[in-house]
């Protein structure tokens, strides 16, 4: 019996379709069927000026935009061969590690809410609003922040957020043990999650399944110890890792990987404390054009042109390893922007983790996979 | 180097408590928001409200409403229209062309005052315009509440803008530094007629024309017809707008890296 | 003139209407207050239905950190009142495949069962039904009616999400079944009898929650999973199977759902604290005051009621829900043993004739 | 140097195939094949030079011809490499790299849908993030987007 497992369906998160072949409660096939959410980023990315491409990124995977933007801004300023000035990639990877805690954090309650728990979900919105509260202060948004610039990013801190910051990272790490205590003290949940949705090392690396999957499985690859970009080889961190490659090993992966961001983030903010500088690279343009003229402006003629450049980056998003492909041919559009987007490759393998579980183990696997349908349709 | 994130102890479960340490989380929690649950009461209860930020209790060190922070939000737009200089920079800048320049009163029938009129049902609340904006007269606000009953009210003109800036409601106080060495206007001297359409059109007056020696002409050369005058842009007043560049009849006015 | 009714509080009304309306006979006295007594508690049961999703909404959300409903009258009491207006007011729709008559008999039928107990379930003094002396057993047999009716309703809905949770509402429910029947024989062992009313009345001296804590551990649990609700709710499991058996059901076919299960979640606690917590009474060392005030027994009765209930809530509010097949391996062999490990304890305990003992404990009994 | 290495040893392995090696930043290197021998580079990219890794394939149109992009990732070296292969725009058809690497089966259907490049023996080319049947590439220089004219609302007045 073949069930439609959205593209309306608690399960999804996001509006795609998981078509399940049922034998009993058993699962002897998917299908997924995605584009329920494609918007055409790569095209409309043609069409616009390099900076207005950034507020596509942060509608890109809209629980971490800001890494969005990161990995575009790293490949465009490659293209475009700007060098940001230090103090910016500092910056960056603290709202990087921010994002990267409060896309976490939605996971962490999205996934518990699958599992039929719902005061965790609300515990985990309420600290995520934290940190949006943090991102508000100085970026402007709380969803869409727009905070990144070729050649830097948009403003300095303002004055009192390091130490505001400092005192929300040690607020978190408590509630981190908090959140261990509901999950990880409970025989319950250790009875739903164990030896459940298990893709072993070997079949990770096979279906180019990345992020915390893949360190749930035991494999150390961490692009930013493995390829530091940014700031991050000047930094002190370890990779999670597990070895049982079942949703509770995700679930342990993610847990420590905020631990690590905690830590991150408190060495960035003590560096940036000391270090004042400028935020922005000197000769970039502040403003990179607009798309089009202005309605009623049509004889405008803007053009300014680059040398041509091909830019590649890629970062280790909080879902995996995303990465970046921008063609620069001189004009003052790109040419063409390539996104991989981890969960488009961790979802194309889901037949290989979902196959011979129940119907009832479909909503934590596909939780603890940590899908966001914004960047698997782009 | 790779730290192993293996359970602790202490928070593997316990055969025995079995469901008991997340159900003392839970009562835990349910003590704690006996008095005051962290949620707030939105229509009653506002984080821009002054009197009401001391209320909340901020153990978390968290930046929720307090002062400066808070009026960093981009909301609305504020528009000072007298400092306006119709630039069309907040214009160029829209990502999404909710940004139309329509006239106001108060120019010169020549060259008419025009200032941005916003479309709210497009807008993205992405800053670019105010970033962009070289005078400062168009801010984002902190107003956050924007539902209208019909889709033309969603169009702010320029007025309805001037009367949010009058309002004088916490203004977005982070301004974009600008670079140093930012590209600036370059001419391409050779091409140009001196026609004076830059410096005519120039919102804020930095191009002044100059008289360029006549050349003699060699035998048998024939000498351009024009006038014999060039733009000199005053790169520190110069707002990067382009006005010149597309008013330009010869195309002979570029960007230009900064020497 | 005599008036044979089950009711006391019946009879007075009946009474009543005989003094008022001299002349008629006594069977139509009878009838007639019967029918009051039955739209009284009806109405009754309605409202404390309605007033306990209101205070489980409360309940769970200062669990979570949050107010729960608020606006509708004082502190939301309204609020679920003027839910189920609104549900009433709606269109009922049936997917043009399913089948009629299992489509709109199903809820009714669920709904109907579930408040058919209540005639059976003594309240306080004067409020229960003095002469059914297998009141329990009646009891527990319609509240096992359920499965059927939910079954009936999610096959003819004609979904697969419903189908699904039929099934398993059908083999969770059964499997449940039995170690709660056991649980209960542990209590009927220990207090001699099967009529509700003596069994509260034998718990004066001392709660059977003492001697007999293990059968009521079986029997909360074997009530979660007939209640559906978390960590047994996978019938309407929401992240998997939508709304389970009552994804098809809107307006007031769904509104008869929400009421059932509230019911039954209802019923459910009545009957932990009629069979374990003491019913009305109160043990005999509290003061009088306590216990000396018009209705007393319905108050303290309520009280245990919706304490009981907010342990539930607080099981909510804290626990995942489990899955299909460690729910029945659970169910048969972890719950059945138990249930029988109690029923052993009871009979050993009546047997050496150490329950008084128990009574004589300072804090605990007399 | 690593960078010159890699290259260098595919092109030692296969001189037919490889056309170019070109140092790219971030990368190993960039390393252009011919696609007639496109198996042979995955085979040897995969067993012999350790790459078990493919991050994405990427479609790109220079209107008279077509890019594919392979971006590669090694856990021994710990470095990218890049391959990339141009067909002609008339028939572009390659080899499908799913056999070896089964993370590049979404890759290239949606390459195949969104670029218009047919991989020869892909178990499964069929739409992916467009509706079935739909005819156009939208990724082409061809596919223009709507002038914003176009798209402009007619506002209704209510």
């Amino acid at each position: 019996m073949w069930i439609n497992m959205g593209p309306q369906h608690p399960m999804t998160h996001g509006l795609w379709n998981l078509r399940v072949k049922i034998d009993g409660e058993i699962v002897r096939d998917i299908d997924p069927e995605m584009g329920y959410l494609h918007r055409g980023i790569e095209k409309i990315s043609e069409d616009r000026h390099y900076n207005e491409i950034i507020t596509l990124m942060d509608r890109t995977c809209y629980v971490a935009g800001i890494a969005w933007e990161h990995l575009y801004i790293q490949a465009a300023e490659k293209a475009l061969h700007v060098v940001p000035p230090e103090r910016t990639l500092y910056l960056r990877v603290l709202v990087e590690e921010m994002q990267r805690l409060a896309s976490h954090i939605m996971w962490y309650a999205a996934f518990v809410q699958d599992l039929g728990l719902m005061s965790p979900f609300l515990y985990g919105m309420r600290d995520r609003d934290l940190l949006l509260d943090h991102f508000q202060s100085f970026t402007g948004g709380r969803l869409t922040y727009e905070y990144m610039r070729v050649g830097g990013v948009r403003n300095d801190l303002p004055p009192g957020t390091t130490d505001r910051i400092r005192k929300t990272m040690d607020w978190l790490m408590d509630r981190f043990a908090e959140y261990d205590r509901l999950c990880l003290g409970s025989q319950i949940f250790r009875t739903r999650c164990d030896d459940l949705g298990v893709l072993k090392a070997k079949d990770c690396v096979t279906y180019g399944v990345t992020g915390p999957m893949l360190r749930a499985a035991g494999v150390k690859r961490d692009l930013r110890k493995d390829r530091p970009y940014a700031a991050y080889d000047r930094l002190e961190f370890d990779i999670a890792l597990a070895d049982t490659a079942d949703v509770t090993a995700r679930y342990l992966v993610r847990m420590e990987e905020m631990r690590q961001s905690v830590r991150i983030i408190r060495q960035v903010v003590d560096w940036l404390d000391h270090h004042p500088g400028p935020v922005m690279a000197a000769n970039v343009p502040r403003w990179l054009g607009a798309p089009y003229a202005p309605i009623g402006h049509e004889g405008y003629l803007l053009k300014r042109h680059y040398s041509k450049g091909v830019g590649l980056s890629a970062i280790e998003e909080p879902h995996g390893e995303a990465t970046a492909y921008v063609v620069n041919e001189g004009g003052e559009h790109p040419y063409r922007v390539k996104f991989r987007s981890p969960v488009f490759v961790n979802l194309s393998a889901a037949k290989s983790y979902l196959v011979g579980y129940h119907v009832a183990d479909i909503p934590p696997i596909m939780g603890s996979v940590d899908v966001c349908v914004g960047e698997v349709d782009r | 180097m790779a730290a192993s994130a293996k359970p602790k102890e202490e928070e593997s479960p316990n055969p025995v408590l079995w469901v008991a340490r997340p159900m003392a989380t839970a009562a835990r929690q349910f003590v704690k928001s006996l008095v005051r649950p962290s949620t707030i009461v939105y229509p009653f209860e506002r984080l821009e409200d002054p009197k009401f930020r001391d209320q909340v209790r901020v153990e978390s060190g968290h930046p929720i409403g307090i002062g400066e922070v808070w009026d960093n939000y981009r909301g609305v737009h504020a528009l000072n229209i007298a400092t306006c200089i119709s630039c069309n920079l907040c214009a160029f800048s829209c990502p999404d062309l909710c940004i139309e320049m329509v006239t106001v009163p108060g120019g010169d029938p020549k060259h008419p005052k025009k200032c941005p009129q916003i479309d709210y049902g497009k807008c993205s609340y992405c800053g670019f315009c105010s970033d962009a904006c070289p005078e400062g007269c168009l801010t984002m606000t902190t107003r956050y509440e924007l539902s209208v009953s019909r889709r033309p009210e969603m169009v702010f003109s320029p007025q309805k803008l001037h009367e949010v800036f009058e309002r004088k409601l916490p203004m977005n106080p982070i301004r974009v530094e600008r670079p140093e060495n930012e590209d600036a206007i370059r001419l391409d001297a050779p091409l140009c007629i001196g026609c004076n359409a830059c410096a005519r059109d120039c919102p804020t007056n930095c191009i002044t024309m100059v008289d360029t020696p006549k050349p003699t002409a060699k035998p048998g050369e024939k000498l351009p017809r024009r006038i014999w005058k060039e733009p000199v842009v005053n790169d520190s007043d110069c707002v990067r707008c382009g006005t010149c560049i597309s008013v330009c009849p010869k195309e002979c006015l570029f960007w230009g890296t900064h020497p | 003139m005599s008036v044979q009714s089950l009711y006391g509080v019946a009879s007075l009304i009946a009474t009543t209407l005989a003094s008022l309306v001299p002349g008629v006979p006594g069977y139509l006295v009878t009838l007639l207050a019967d029918l009051i007594f039955g739209a009284i508690l009806l109405a009754a049961s309605m409202i404390n239905t309605i007033v306990l999703i209101w205070y489980e909404r409360k309940l769970l959300g200062r669990f979570m950190d949050r107010r729960g409903a608020m606006h509708v009258g004082y502190a939301g009491l309204l609020q679920n009142f003027a839910d189920g207006l609104k549900l009433f007011r709606k269109n009922t729709y049936m997917p043009s495949e399913a089948d009629r008559l299992g489509f709109y008999t199903g809820p009714t039928a669920y709904m109907v069962s579930s408040l058919v107990i209540f005639g059976v379930l003594p309240i306080s003094t004067g409020w229960d039904n003095g002469s059914l002396p297998l009141s329990l057993l009646l009891a527990l047999v319609i509240f096992s009616f359920a499965p059927l009716f939910i079954f009936i309703s999610a096959w003819s809905s004609n979904n697969k999400y419903s189908l699904m949770g039929g099934m398993r509402s059908a083999a969770q429910m059964i499997a449940y079944e039995v170690p709660i029947l056991i649980a209960v024989v542990a209590v009927v062992v220990v207090s001699g009898s099967f009529d509700l009313t003596t069994i509260v009345m034998e718990q004066q001296n001392y709660w059977f929650a003492i001697p007999l804590v293990l059968a009521l551990i079986v029997f909360v649990a074997g009530m979660l999973a007939e209640m559906e609700r978390i960590p047994f709710d996978l019938p309407e499991a929401e992240a998997e199977l939508v709304e389970g058996w009552n994804t098809e059901y809107g307006g007031m076919l769904f509104a008869f759902f929400m009421l059932a299960d509230y019911l039954r979640a209802l019923i459910g606690s009545i009957l932990i604290v009629l069979l374990f917590l003491g019913g009305w009474t109160l043990p005999t060392y509290v003061p009088s005051a306590l216990t000396n005030f018009p209705l007393a027994g319905i108050f303290w009765f309520m009280v245990k009621t919706y304490l009981v209930f907010g342990v539930f809530v607080w099981v909510r509010a804290s626990l995942p829900r489990v899955r299909t097949d460690q729910l029945l391996r659970v169910g048969w062999l972890r719950m059945v043993p138990l249930a029988l490990a109690s029923v052993v304890l009871a009979a050993a305990l009546v047997v050496v004739k150490c329950l008084p003992l128990i009574g004589c404990v300072p804090g605990i009994g007399s | 140097m690593a960078e010159e290495g890699v290259g260098a040893l595919l092109r030692g392995k296969l001189p037919d195939a490889v056309l170019t090696v070109e140092p790219f930043d971030g990368t190993l290197g960039r390393v252009t094949f011919a696609p007639s021998h496109a198996l042979e580079v995955f085979r040897a990219v995969r067993d012999d030079l350790g790459f078990a890794h493919l991050s994405f394939v990427g479609g790109i149109d220079w209107v008279a011809e077509r890019e594919v992009v392979y971006l590669l990732w090694s856990d021994e070296r710990k470095a990218y490499l890049l391959l990339s292969t141009r067909l002609d725009a008339k028939d572009a058809h390659v080899e499908s790299a799913t056999p070896l690497w089964p993370s590049a089966n979404w890759h290239e259907r949606e390459a195949w849908e969104m670029v218009d490049i047919t991989f020869d023996h892909h178990p499964d080319l069929r739409h992916l993030l467009m509706p079935d049947g739909y005819a156009f590439h939208p990724l082409l220089r061809s596919f223009k987007l709507h002038e914003p004219e176009e798209l402009e609302v007619k506002t209704r007045r209510v």
